[in-house]
């Protein structure tokens, strides 16, 4: 049987870390097959292309175990080249082109085609000339596979996206070798009728005999054009189903799993809330990867707001937009207040404060003691821990006041360091989550964002973060804006969670409404009627 | 203990611990070759009082995240304009020495503002327009050298020439105006110019409140992170300004300081070259593109200065001709690419 | 922005220089077969290296202030030519060949260091030309006559080593112009030197067409993306580097066959800036540049520089203020076109992003956008 | 593989020749010549008249070269022409000697000698010290 197969992955197992990502998958695909490949965020999608294509991070964070065997060999790619040889092609979430490159020269990047002149002989093939007719007749050749109508002169910057994805595509299946094609969200930055064409160029690739690999997070195309299609969930194969025989509704199910009644214990009483704090109005955020079309919502006095979604919908752009730190526009009131966008100054002395889901990027001074850390934008935003001298002139910094508040965080946090004044860098992920927590409780917020505050550390300190952020919320009253992907983490902690679709709220549901509604919220099924707010 | 050793060579660096040596090992064939250890010892002394302030003045500048201060020569620049301005006032002493200094930190707030501007606006390519900056604020100068209407008998050319001098002797003025100050002779050889190294532990003083301020601490925060000073609600871009100001302000001074005890102001092309070995020396001592603390001012204007001075009388008694120059050149520019190439985060 | 003002923005540097040659030419009352001859000397001696600056410029690694190396490389080798006694053409052809070896050391340790200070190459390119000065001083002051036999005694130092600060190099001086010198409208024109220079603009339009060509750009364009499609993007970029520093010592040796005498310790110093000031005069940016930017920086930076002297003079009776005016014009240009370079990419890559955000809007204002109101939300 | 360093190496071996035939067709040699009496093996050979001298069809000096007197030219290359035109009286007197020679690449100066040349000795030429 095995040979009726053209890519066969056995028991394949990877972890980070001691972080298992991927457990015992088998995946196995026959030429010309479509697979849809879906999963939440961390599902181990990536993870799991990345063993295929070959890729770095792999073999530098210790390898794999499993078995691949491609066309009938046992194959073992240590790089993305060796696996380009062996004829498997991968269209990039991100473009990989040049933008101020042809067509025809990204389709040809580093396979050009060349003729030898005098001087191959002695500084080497490089030295070779482009051969320039021959080259435009070859793209011109993989343009015409897809079908699709694009200019092989044309310059990538000058192309709508739709284009970009089409040579994209046209790169991979120039090689003759090409086999098996790995496209990652290749839909996801289209227009409709660009994706449709995909969609077609997806299908016709694969009566060429060529097989699929798609992972997308729009469950209609899964639908439309897969013939099988995979479930994966925590780095399991959850579940493998025919489209003619599923529904979104049950991929959904599949995909977000546990039924609540599972770990519905670590939920509390609901509770009542009725004075509105902060109103969002017509949001929109221009945040790389993260863009935000446009979202309202209300988040009352005292409650946890949570905002859930998938990764490159946009959920994360609220925070940092409501914060200023990415261009945003529209309007936000909070207390009836208007806030002044693109303004972090105004923001922090409206009372919010912000625990930045990219911590060393934006949350930490690495390289500066904890106690700075912690004490830092109160002190630049409130004035707090400053001594005045000659009559307010001079602003001396009040060391010994931030070393106290640091000592005090670090008691009631728990932060396990040497003394206030280690440089932060050295601290675990846990505990410098906890730094950033402990900076933005020291700015004494009404309403606290708080994005991501679990990404990266260990399951204890996990349940430490979030425990805190309760307790915070219980005993001062302080509203929470809680960001997460983890829908498991939204759902045990906050009194009602956002589901953001490209961009846009798909729906405000309760923490007790089943996980395949929240699963089609996050793919983009807007018509979830069960307990859904108004989502506009 | 290998690993403890090559700990300790990581954090000194292994450049700077061989010029360390080098330079140890000067002061021990000294005798050896008929050159003076005190005599030696005074000419670092006073060449470390002429030059610290303009090295302290790269500090503000290396802390805010603008890197190597390579447009140094604009402060320069602007001290000289107020020297020759308070000459061209006829005011002596005590007097004349801070009326140049007052007039050049107005034209130094003046210059560093419009650097400032510029420097924010072409935000990771600072220091390579800074250095042409540099370069074409000295030539510019030239051409204004020669037609300020300067008048002072003392500056101008003897033969009825136009423009200033190439050098002007502060003598009568306020020629070693602190280096005098409160002398102290240590024997025949060592005189320590007191003034000048009690006004650079004031300077150094201030620079050290500052950073214990508000502002100087939103500065440093800028400079390890300009998305967190950011999302702290700072004008990153102000504070870029305020710390270029600062570096132009210590530039001016700075070079003023250098006049009173070398005495002369040199003009023209002289100030061209000026920031790179002030560069060169606190890299030696221990600072890098990014990161810097005050001590590393003082070790480095001590360990740039002493090969300085070391390099011509020992070497040329051991090998009979002058290489001093060309080990200068060697030493202060290797060293600046060994910070270049260091690897560091690069923001934009 | 509309277009007039992106041009003249684009070309304000190449605008400026004509604006100052209109404006000094007449005060400097040249005839005009001097000032025609005097550039047409200018643009043989120098455009060759010029030149040279082109391919780094093309594999993204901005201006070269590293073809100070190349220039040493070049000088080294009429050090020994003339110690040597070869005159005439064969001295010119193998000071080439022996200065291509020591271009090529030069321009790798050039390109190494430049790898290892990738989005600085710039300033540590000029930094490197004022560290390897030292070096040369080294070898050629304190090494030449010592380590290196040198027994030519009127080149050397009367101490016995080291060699001395000025060399005529009468043995090989023009000796590549006059191999064949045409006479049009009484107008000088080197041919031989000026194949010499078409010979490398040819080799430029070549390489561009080649494979490692085509890598160059790719890697100026994209390191990243040259990288994932399998480039040897560290290799590639010191080919770069060498192949520039090779002609730099090429265009050295040119340039001092025209001159006729060697500053063993000044004739490189000032070159890198003279070249590039030129390049960036001609219309090139950091990122780009043609050799039509070559030839018209040539052309407008040395006019300006035969002329300002004289025209200073005029002005205010001080030759003096001339020769500061065309020093400050020199590194004026190369500050200004710099900080306008990183000044443009910045905001040009600001509207990009804007107009990308508009793009997506307009995309989602169609029907059953999801229910949001987009028209309110116009630009 | 093998190939490509064959050529390179033949490349490299083509370049050194390439530069020591520069070397050689481009050596300066300076030639003094001495219109004096000289002793080869023994034999002496006197100088007893005045030379008019072309050394590559240049002439050397503005007129003839007088007994016991010494002129000089620079040339480059290895070999060259020398014609001698004894001259008596302001007038040419007999035929014209021409004699080609060779200089080697390690000389730079060479001297002469005229009357071993017209003598027909082979040792006309001797390197200068």
């Amino acid at each position: 049987m095995s040979e009726t197969y053209l890519l066969r992955m056995e028991n394949i197992s990877k972890d980070f870390y001691g972080n298992k990502v991927l457990e015992n998958v088998n995946l196995n695909v026959k030429p010309g097959e479509i697979v849809g490949l879906v999963g939440e965020n961390g599902a181990g999608k990536s993870t799991l292309m990345n063993i295929l294509f070959g890729s770095e991070t792999i073999h530098e964070t210790g390898g794999f175990s499993g078995k691949i065997i491609f066309d009938g060999q046992e194959r073992m790619f240590t790089s993305s080249f060796d696996a380009l040889e062996a004829g498997i092609g991968m269209v990039h979430q991100e473009f990989v082109l040049i933008p101020g490159f042809t067509a025809t020269e990204n389709i040809m990047l580093n396979r050009e085609i060349t003729r030898k002149n005098l001087l191959t002989e002695v500084f080497g093939e490089r030295m070779n000339t482009l051969d320039w007719p021959k080259m435009r007749s070859r793209a011109l050749q993989a343009i015409e596979t897809l079908e699709v109508n694009l200019n092989p002169d044309m310059l990538v910057k000058d192309m709508p996206v739709g284009h970009r994805q089409f040579t994209e595509i046209a790169r991979e299946i120039d090689r003759e070798t090409t086999k098996l094609l790995i496209l990652d969200e290749p839909t996801a930055v289209l227009t409709e009728t660009e994706a449709k064409v995909v969609l077609n160029i997806i299908k016709k690739l694969s009566q060429k005999g060529i097989a699929i690999l798609f992972i997308t997070h729009r469950l209609q195309e899964i639908l439309d054009v897969c013939d099988t299609i995979v479930v994966l969930r925590d780095g399991k194969i959850q579940k493998i189903l025919k489209p003619m025989e599923t529904n979104a509704q049950e991929i959904a199910q599949y995909m977000v799993g546990r039924e609540l009644s599972e770990q519905k214990s670590s939920v509390w009483e609901e509770r009542e809330f009725h004075e509105v704090i902060l109103q969002v109005n017509d949001l929109w955020v221009d945040m790389p990867g993260e863009r935000v079309n446009g979202v309202s919502f209300e988040v009352y006095k005292g409650e946890i707001f949570g905002i859930g979604g998938l990764t490159g919908q946009g959920k994360l752009g609220i925070a940092n937009g409501v914060m200023g730190l990415y261009p945003s526009e529209g309007q936000v009131t909070i207390r009836g207040q208007a806030l002044k966008l693109n303004s972090p100054k105004d923001a922090l002395n409206a009372g919010l404060a912000f625990v930045s889901e990219d911590r060393r990027g934006i949350g930490l001074l690495l390289d500066q003691p904890l106690s700075w850390n912690i004490a830092f934008t109160t002190m630049q935003v409130k004035e707090q821990f400053i001594k005045k001298l000659l009559g307010g002139l001079i602003k001396w910094r009040d060391d010994e006041a931030i070393a106290k508040l640091a000592r005090d965080y670090i008691k009631k946090l728990s932060i396990k360091c040497v003394d206030e004044n280690q440089l932060v860098c050295e601290l675990s992920g846990g505990n410098q989550q906890k730094v950033c927590l402990a900076k933005a409780f020291a700015m004494n917020p009404e309403i606290l964002f708080v994005s991501e505050p679990t990404r990266g550390i260990d399951v204890g300190a996990k349940k430490l973060v979030l425990d805190t952020l309760r307790q915070y919320n219980e005993e001062y009253g302080v509203t929470i804006v809680m960001t997460s992907s983890e829908l498991e983490e939204l759902r045990s902690i906050c009194d009602r969670i956002a589901i953001v679709n490209e961009g846009r709220i798909a729906g405000i549901l309760p923490p007790t409404a089943p996980a395949a509604d929240f699963g089609l919220l996050m793919l983009g099924k807007t018509d979830v009627k069960e307990g859904v707010e108004s989502a506009s | 203990m290998l690993v403890k050793i090559q700990r300790i060579l990581g954090t000194i660096g292994l450049p700077r611990l061989l010029i360390a040596l080098f330079l140890l090992s000067l002061f021990v064939i000294a005798p050896f070759v008929n050159v003076r250890v005190d005599t030696s010892i005074n000419d670092l002394i006073i060449r470390f009082g002429m030059n610290a302030v303009l090295v302290l003045s790269l500090v503000p500048m290396i802390k805010s995240g603008c890197g190597l201060n390579f447009g140094l020569q604009l402060g320069v620049i602007a001290g000289l304009l107020g020297s020759v301005i308070s000459l061209e006032l006829k005011l002596r002493g005590f007097v004349g020495f801070f009326t140049a200094i007052s007039i050049s930190i107005v034209l130094a707030v003046i210059l560093g503002w419009l650097y400032g501007q510029l420097l924010n606006r072409i935000k990771g390519d600072e220091m390579v327009v800074a250095t042409y900056v540099g370069f074409s604020a000295v030539s510019f100068m030239c051409i204004m050298w020669l037609i300020l209407p300067f008048k002072s008998p003392d500056m101008i050319w003897a033969y009825g020439g136009q423009g200033l001098r190439t050098t002007i002797s502060t003598e009568g003025y306020w020629y070693h105006i602190l280096d005098d100050f409160l002398r102290i002779n240590l024997g025949s050889h060592i005189a320590v110019p007191t003034g000048t190294i009690l006004f650079f532990a004031l300077l150094a003083l201030i620079m050290w409140a500052f950073f214990r301020t508000k502002a100087g601490t939103a500065m440093e925060a800028v400079g390890s992170n300009p998305d967190y000073a950011r999302s702290c609600g700072i004008n990153v871009n102000r504070v870029r300004t305020q710390s270029v100001i600062l570096s132009t302000v210590f530039a001016a001074i700075g070079i003023i300081v250098y006049e009173q005890s070398f005495g002369f102001i040199q003009l023209y092309n002289a100030p061209l070259m000026m920031s790179f070995p002030a560069i060169a020396a606190i890299l030696l001592g221990g600072a890098s593109v990014t990161k810097v603390k005050m001590w590393h001012v003082v070790v480095g204007t001590i360990l740039f200065q002493g090969i300085l001075t070391m390099t011509p009388s020992v070497i040329n008694n051991l090998i009979e001709s002058d290489m001093s120059e060309t080990i200068r050149i060697i030493i202060s520019n290797g060293m600046i690419i060994y910070a270049l190439t260091r690897k560091m985060k690069v923001r934009t | 922005m509309n277009p007039i003002k992106k041009w003249l923005i684009d070309y304000s540097v190449p605008i400026m220089f004509i604006l100052i040659i209109i404006f000094a030419t007449p005060l400097a009352g040249y005839s005009m077969s001097f000032l025609a001859n005097e550039i047409m000397t200018r643009m043989s001696r120098n455009t060759f290296l010029v030149l040279s600056l082109i391919i780094p410029v093309i594999a993204g690694m901005g201006m070269n202030f590293g073809i100070v190396l190349g220039a040493m490389a070049g000088e080294i080798a009429l050090i020994l030519i003339t110690d040597w006694h070869i005159v005439g053409v064969p001295g010119v052809v193998l000071a080439m060949l022996i200065s291509t070896p020591i271009a090529i050391i030069f321009g790798y340790f050039s390109g190494a260091i430049l790898n290892k200070a990738k989005g600085r190459e710039m300033v540590t390119s000029l930094m490197l030309g004022f560290f390897m000065n030292g070096v040369y001083q080294l070898f050629v002051l304190y090494g030449m006559g010592k380590v290196v036999p040198i027994t030519n005694k009127s080149i050397l130092l009367s101490r016995g080593y080291g060699i001395r600060n000025a060399i005529s190099l009468d043995g090989i001086r023009q000796s590549l112009d006059n191999v064949i010198k045409v006479n049009i409208w009484g107008i000088q024109i080197p041919v031989m030197t000026w194949l010499v220079i078409t010979a490398l603009c040819l080799f430029i339009m070549w390489f561009r067409k080649t494979k490692l060509g085509q890598d160059m750009r790719t890697i100026g364009q994209d390191m990243e993306v040259a990288r994932a499609s399998g480039i040897d993007v560290d290799r590639t970029r010191i080919i770069s580097i060498i192949i520039s520093t090779v002609l730099a010592s090429y265009g050295m040796i040119i340039y001092l066959q025209n001159i006729g005498t060697l500053n063993t310790y000044n004739s490189h110093e000032q070159i890198g800036f003279f070249c590039i000031a030129a390049l960036l005069v001609g219309g090139a940016s950091v990122s780009k540049a043609t050799i039509p930017n070559a030839f018209i920086g040539v052309i407008l930076f040395h006019t300006v520089f035969v002329v300002s002297p004289r025209a200073g003079k005029e002005l205010i009776g001080d030759a003096q203020l001339g020769e500061y005016f065309r020093v400050f014009i020199t590194y004026g240009v190369i500050a200004f076109s710099l900080a306008l370079y990183a000044w443009k990419r910045k905001v040009e890559q600001e509207n990009e992003r804007r107009s990308a955000l508009g793009l997506h809007r307009a995309s989602l204002q169609k029907p059953g956008g999801g229910g949001i109101n987009v028209e309110k939300m116009g630009n | 593989m093998l190939k490509k360093w064959v050529i390179r190496c033949g490349l490299v071996v083509v370049l050194i020749i390439l530069g020591v035939f520069l070397y050689i067709v481009g050596k300066e040699h300076v030639i003094f010549i001495d219109n004096k009496d000289i002793t080869i093996d023994g034999v002496t050979h006197s100088a007893t008249a005045a030379y008019e001298i072309w050394i590559d069809g240049k002439q050397v000096g503005r007129s003839a070269l007088a007994v016991g007197k010494r002129n000089s030219a620079s040339v480059a290359g290895p070999s060259h022409v020398i014609e001698l035109q004894a001259i008596q009286d302001k007038e040419p007197v007999g035929e014209k000697i021409v004699k080609e020679f060779r200089i080697s690449a390690r000389d730079y100066q060479v001297i002469l000698n005229i009357p071993a040349l017209v003598a027909g000795s082979d040792l006309f030429l001797s390197a200068a010290e």
